[in-house]
């Protein structure tokens, strides 16, 4: 290629001026400069289209984004056979024609900015160039392969709908739309990312969430100077408050009919275009312990398995560091049955409880690290080995006692019971603080990091909410939906207007 | 939030640097304890003797060979907490009294202070105040404690298999340790406590419970037959807790009845033919019925009890109106026999044995007030009367005894 | 929420005063009323509510008068310059000793009741490190702290109840005559000086929502009432009033015998946490309140220069303020009670007394 | 009596520090008394020129019965 040579150093530096800087090139509309930025590209097509003899237009497109049959069937067809294009003599008559409506396409857009047309070709455009008028047609020719909807792999829902959000942008609104057919639904769009130029969607329900709180996020979101958006902390960071924190403040799902119920609550969902979870803002403790399925049981059984749900993550916060303390500190608080076997158990075990405690403790968390992580072809392997080192041999061979196993594994299973794992991962942290606290001081140590604990949560905020609501610093209100769940009927009546008054 | 993190990892280095061991004493690995199930207690001349038992536990099938060879220790100091702490001197594990179950308290002791010996372990913040406390009568606590334990049993469970034996005949009961404490502390009523005793023969005893208990352990020693037996009581002045007096047999149950701690119990009565008929407790209770009468104070005891058949050894069809009558007017006597005894007690060294005061405060706080101040001397007047009303409700599966078929037809 | 940043609202405030109670309830209720009022010692927290609750009403006309002004604000506003100065002052010197006093007893109850091998230092110098990392978030977070201790602590309480119900014995909770009645009365003298509602007016300017605080004030009396009886009821019902009289953690060894079903035993081991926490939620609660009066005491731009030092300060005071536990037992029924009831309700109701006579204020304002 | 000093010491350096950073220069002489009082308080701690506590002065001044045992 003549041209790349020519330009090929000006437009490298052209092309890291328009990702460092965001700049507007200026280069004049015509295929060299597409091909000057495009230059390694070979997904990118340039066609020379003879229409007659006299006359040649470029077609500009990328394979793969565009779609090639619809570009072949109504663009390069009509252009190439029909007589109107072909008995046209100079481009001043092939623009009146297109203008016209001779290139029957839903989308076109007639433009001499180069800028705009790289964008627009970046999203599945093909770019029509004329070469003496220096002006482009684009026509909306998106059209590239995506992932069907599936059913969701980790929500699970044994009554709620079966449908998940996909990579796709627009399939998503799409689901949210069929779910919830109000103008009420806003969904404004910002694009996100120097360089990926990533689509990213704000939703909710005028009417319903705070006003306020959609400002500030859009401010929020148009701040973010990122080169890419592939990652959703990419956003996550820049939108919350705390970010010294392993608790999480962003709530995530997978699942629209989740998503639309936050929405009905008052809250603000955002999409991100190529990732399939959503993520729902603001969110408090609360959300981390309810499931969408909890929407979808009987409300008396629902509200008792919530309330277990806070006692097992409370068990799986303190037991080992409990048991840690009433063991090398405060033996007369065992029970006396218990304290023998504990003692008849710890005979031989070479380390002091709490190391016994904190190794195993890793150890779990070791397992789930090595099973989310191994090939699938060989994952069985893990629970095997696992089994093995964690049950019986580590016993036998006198490196952790039973009793010890009891304890961490109780706690460990109870964490696996928080429905949100980010935020199980962030009380298995606070378990081992709370075990080394209480190694060194006993029950004193224990309660001192539970304080530390409630300080943390209590300063934390996310979008200026509470991270605690309801159980503080709401006065009380909004509270009925945190443990207990109530029936519909009586939610029903409160929800949109009680709702805005809540939120104002 | 960057100070937690700072936080968390200033108090995480200095915990791995020094291990915080310099700063914060007291930490006790659970297996460095040596839990003490049972104390005993014995006046040793000026000295207290403090025996101390591990309840042993059923350990790995290994190491069950060295688990038996440390069975009690033996210490000797002037008070009981120097006693205590003379453990630490040759033992090899720290001694732990948070789950001390029974305190035996030799007789001697118990007759000198008993108030003293039992201080240690109500004060100690580590100490249960539900442990229970037992007199050993006549007998040194380290030698009952020797008794079971060199037989190979437990004695820790031993006492807990004869304070709910002891529920059978109702000749003694359980007392917790705050109990004793309060009604020590108390100065208008006398402590009571629990009495165990050794003894050598066995035959002479009718319980059925602890000679079945016994029987085990009594196998391989075949010269002399010891063992313990829960029965009875012994009283503590009210003023200055000594020790007045012990009870047993027909007059311990007599307490109990006063007391409400019947829970079963034998009455023998005879039929008409003198042949004998068996009776089981089923319940009792005993209203204390204080009365005041121009500062004339009467109490009187009420009794209500309930029996069932459960033998009879006659002929004699004994279901009729007139022979059940004279079975409960047997029955009553008997009762109020031995409470009448109690009362004989009570009247001899002039103590209140059974919280009288507490009734009548309740009944009559105003009066209470008056009289407290000099309440033995009101006592010393207090004339007590004993009401039984018993009833002998049902028997069990068989009706009449075999034999009453054959009188019949003759 | 998002409008009141910096501010609590009056039921949050009230909730803190709620849990300021529970530490010196659990502490003492029970053995000081049942030093005089004996067996009829649980009838006292209804006696001392009645006073209370005509406390609240007064308090409730100051605030009202003053809406968003700080108690030491309306103190200048009532009286002249110099008398405010004075009686801010006092209150100054007292809270610090209350927190001290507060400071030294919570450290020297671990030490009685389950650490005795521990040196004592460490708990008062871990609480006031933790006390002055923790205050410089500002009462936002305090009073979050709070209701999140508070919903714990009765938890605990109430649980802790449910084990202590089939152990009562109603005969050491009986007689009650007319001979009761001067022993409650005076009983109840000990009683009211539980009631810290006073000095958290040092930052009333941060209050919102001040219409509810007799609504919400009634709501925490009742709490309040529930809790010391049922406190006093549990511990006197278990052991008799002789035994808890004579002890200085009378709840504790009430608790101490609680056994579940005669396996499960060792609750005080969550006595002993709520304790803690209820502990450092009053500390810190009345050392905000210190640092306001100072601020407002020396025209302070801002306190937050002064929090390490006043509590180098503290930690100080509560060695020089007693020798051993018991002269801070002693401490606390002949002293600490009558100087809470002089700062508690006899200053305040002569200052509303003197605002009503100048007309500072008026009954009909709510 | 030399660490409480220093700790005094460090303590005031930092605030101060932190005063002239934040420019809230005319809480300094409230700011000294309270050094000088703290200082004062850790001399008592270690001293103990009175040879009593505050709360032995406090019970004698209201005559407690604690000072009356045998």
């Amino acid at each position: 290629m003549i041209t790349l040579s020519k330009v090929g150093d000006e437009m490298k530096k052209i092309r890291t001026d328009i990702i460092n800087l965001n700049k507007k090139v200026d280069l004049p509309m015509e295929v060299e400069s597409f091909k000057g930025l495009f230059a390694n590209s070979h997904d990118c097509v340039f066609t020379e289209v003879m229409i007659n003899k006299e006359l040649t237009v470029h077609l500009v497109f990328v394979d793969g984004l565009a779609n090639c049959t619809n570009v072949m069937d109504f663009i390069l067809k009509p252009l190439t056979t029909l007589e109107k294009f072909t008995n046209i003599k100079d481009e001043k008559k092939l623009i009146d024609v297109i203008k016209g409506g001779s290139l029957y396409y839903i989308s076109v857009k007639e433009t001499n900015d180069v800028n705009l047309a790289v964008e627009l070709l970046l999203m599945g455009t093909a770019v029509l160039i004329l070469k003496e008028a220096k002006i482009a047609f684009l026509f909306e020719t998106r059209g590239f392969e995506s992932r069907s909807i599936q059913v969701p792999t980790e929500e699970t829902s044994l009554k709620g709908s079966k449908d998940a959000f996909v990579e796709t942008l627009r399939t998503n609104t799409a689901m949210l739309r069929r779910k919830m057919r109000t103008p009420d639904l806003v969904i404004e769009e910002l694009i996100v990312g120097k360089v990926s130029k990533t689509k990213v969607s704000v939703s909710y329900i005028d009417g319903i969430a705070n006003d306020q709180l959609v400002k500030s996020l859009r401010e929020r979101l148009k701040k973010i100077e990122t080169d890419q958006v592939l990652f959703t902390t990419v956003i996550e960071e820049e939108i919350i408050d705390s970010q010294y924190t392993p608790f999480p403040q962003v709530e995530y799902t997978e699942k629209p009919d989740k998503f639309c119920s936050a929405l009905l609550e008052g809250r603000i969902g955002i999409i991100i275009d190529g990732i399939p979870f959503t993520m729902i803002i603001p969110t408090s403790i609360v959300n981390f312990f309810q499931t969408t399925d909890d929407y979808s049981h009987n409300y008396i059984v629902v509200s008792i398995i919530r309330g277990i749900r806070y006692l097992l993550a409370a068990v799986a916060l303190i037991v080992p560091a409990f048991y840690v303390a009433i063991t090398s500190f405060h033996l007369e608080m065992i029970p006396e049955g218990l304290a023998l076997s504990v003692i008849s158990t710890e005979k031989g075990v070479p380390f002091p409880i709490f190391i016994e405690c904190i190794l195993l403790s890793i150890a779990f968390q070791t397992l789930i690290e090595a099973g989310a992580r191994i090939w699938s072809s060989i994952g069985g392997m893990v629970s095997l080995v696992g089994a093995l080192i964690v049950g019986e041999a580590a016993i036998t061979a006198n490196f952790i006692s039973p009793g010890v196993v009891v304890v961490v594994a109780a706690a460990a299973i109870a964490n696996y019971t928080i429905p949100n794992k980010d935020f199980a991962f962030a009380i298995w942290i606070w378990e081992i603080i709370l075990i080394l606290l209480s190694s060194v001081i006993g029950l004193y140590g224990m309660v001192i990091g539970i304080i530390l604990l409630i300080h943390h949560w209590a300063q934390m905020e996310v979008m200026g909410e509470p991270y605690l609501a309801p159980f503080a610093a709401t006065d009380g209100r909004n509270s009925k939906d945190a443990i207990i769940r109530s029936l519909f009927v009586f939610k029903k009546k409160e929800s949109l207007d009680e709702q805005s008054k809540i939120n104002e | 939030m960057i100070r937690t993190i700072t936080l968390t990892l200033f108090v995480f280095i200095l915990y791995v640097a020094t291990g915080l061991e310099t700063l914060v004493g007291g930490r006790m690995d659970i297996s460095d304890a040596f839990y003490i199930a049972t104390v005993g207690l014995d006046k040793e001349d000026d000295e207290i003797q403090m025996t101390i038992v591990t309840k042993q536990y059923s350990p790995k099938e290994e190491t069950s060979q060295i688990a038996k060879q440390d069975k009690y220790f033996v210490s000797v100091g002037r008070d009981v907490f120097e006693a205590a702490r003379n453990f630490n001197s040759f033992m090899d594990k720290e001694t732990f009294w948070g789950h001390v179950s029974y305190i035996l308290v030799s007789e001697n002791l118990a007759q000198k202070d008993i108030d003293s010996a039992l201080d240690f372990f109500v004060r100690d913040h580590e100490h249960k105040l539900t442990s229970n406390v037992l007199v050993i009568k006549d007998a040194r606590a380290e030698e009952a404690i020797k008794l079971v334990t060199d037989s190979g049993e437990d004695i820790t469970t031993k006492l807990k298999v004869l304070s709910k034996g002891v529920g059978a005949l109702s000749i003694s009961s359980e007392l917790p340790l705050i109990d004793a404490f309060n009604k020590i502390n108390n100065k208008y009523c006398s402590c009571y406590i629990p009495t165990l005793k050794i003894v050598e023969d066995q035959k002479d005893e009718p319980e059925e419970e602890t000679k079945e208990a016994s029987n085990t352990e009594n196998e391989k020693t075949d010269e002399k037959t010891k063992r313990l037996v829960l029965e009875g009581y012994v009283f503590f002045d009210q003023d200055d807790a000594k020790l007045l007096c012990s009870i047993e047999g027909g007059t311990a149950r007599g307490f109990n009845f006063i007391i409400n701690k019947i829970k079963s119990g034998v009455i023998v009565v005879k039929d008409p033919d003198g042949e004998y008929v068996n009776l089981e407790i089923i319940d009792s209770k005993t209203e204390i019925i204080p009365k005041i009468e121009d500062d004339k104070i009467t109490v009187k005891l009420k009794t209500k009890m309930n029996s069932n058949i459960s033998e009879i050894h006659g002929e004699v069809d004994i279901f009729k109106a007139d022979i059940i009558e004279g079975l409960v007017n047997q029955q009553n006597d008997i009762i109020k026999a031995e409470m009448q005894s109690v009362i004989g007690l009570v009247k001899e060294y002039n103590s209140d044995l059974f919280d009288l005061s507490s009734v009548i405060n309740h009944k009559y706080p105003k009066k209470w007030d008056k009289i407290k101040d000099n309440w033995r001397e009101v006592f010393k007047d207090i004339k007590f009367e004993i009401e039984v009303e018993s009833k002998i409700n049902r028997t069990y599966s068989i009706k009449k005894p075999a034999l009453s078929r054959e009188k019949e037809k003759k | 929420m998002v409008k009141n940043k910096g501010k609590i609202s009056v039921r949050q405030a009230l909730t803190l005063f709620a849990i300021l109670t529970i530490t010196p309830t659990v502490r003492f209720a029970a053995s000081s009323t049942a030093l005089i009022a004996k067996q009829a010692a649980w009838l006292v927290p209804t006696v001392t509510a009645v006073f209370l609750f005509l406390m609240l009403y007064i308090l409730n006309i100051l605030l009202q008068g003053y809406k968003n002004k700080s108690f030491t604000e309306m103190i200048y506003d009532i009286t002249s310059k110099f008398w405010g100065n004075l009686i801010i002052f006092l209150y100054l010197v007292w809270i610090t000793i209350l927190i001290a006093f507060y400071l030294r007893f919570y450290s020297e109850r671990l030490v009685t009741s389950i650490y005795p091998n521990v040196k004592i230092d460490i708990f008062t110098i871990s609480m006031l490190i933790l006390i002055g990392f923790i205050i410089r978030n500002g009462i936002v977070v305090i009073a979050r702290m709070g209701e999140i201790s508070f919903i714990l602590i009765s938890i605990v309480i109430l649980v802790l109840m449910i084990f202590m119900i089939p152990t009562i014995k109603i005969n050491n909770l009986l007689p009650i005559s007319y001979l009761d009645i001067m022993p409650t009365l005076k009983a109840s003298f000990s009683g009211a000086a539980l009631f810290y509602v006073i000095y958290l007016f040092f930052f009333a300017h941060e209050f919102t929502h001040q219409e509810e605080f007799f609504k919400y004030g009634k709501l925490t009396l009742l709490f309040i009432w529930l809790i010391n009886t049922v406190i006093i009821l549990a511990s006197i019902g278990n052991l008799g009033h002789a035994i808890i009289s004579r002890s200085p953690l009378s709840f504790l060894i009430a608790v101490k015998q609680v056994t579940l079903l005669g396996v499960v035993s060792g609750f005080e081991s969550i006595l002993v946490a709520t304790w803690i926490i209820s502990d450092f939620i009053m500390i810190l609660v009345l050392t905000y309140s210190v640092l306001n009066i100072i601020k407002s005491l020396f025209k302070l731009s801002s306190y937050n220069s002064f929090i390490n030092i006043f509590l180098v300060f503290l930690f100080f005071i509560s060695w020089i303020l007693a020798n051993n536990v018991f002269e801070l037992q002693t401490l606390s029924v002949d002293v600490v009670v009558s100087g809470n009831i002089i700062m508690q309700f006899i200053l305040p109701i002569i200052i509303v007394v003197i605002a009503l006579i100048r007309k500072k204020i008026n009954i009909k304002t709510n | 009596m030399l660490k409480y000093i220093m700790i005094i010491g460090a303590i005031s350096i930092y605030e101060i520090y932190m005063m002239v950073k934040k420019r809230q220069m005319k809480d300094f002489n409230a700011f000294l008394i309270f050094v000088l009082i703290a200082l004062l308080a850790s001399y008592i701690h270690v001293h103990d020129p009175f040879d009593a506590s505050l709360s032995e002065l406090l019970l004698k001044l209201v005559k407690s019965e604690y000072f009356k045992g045998g």
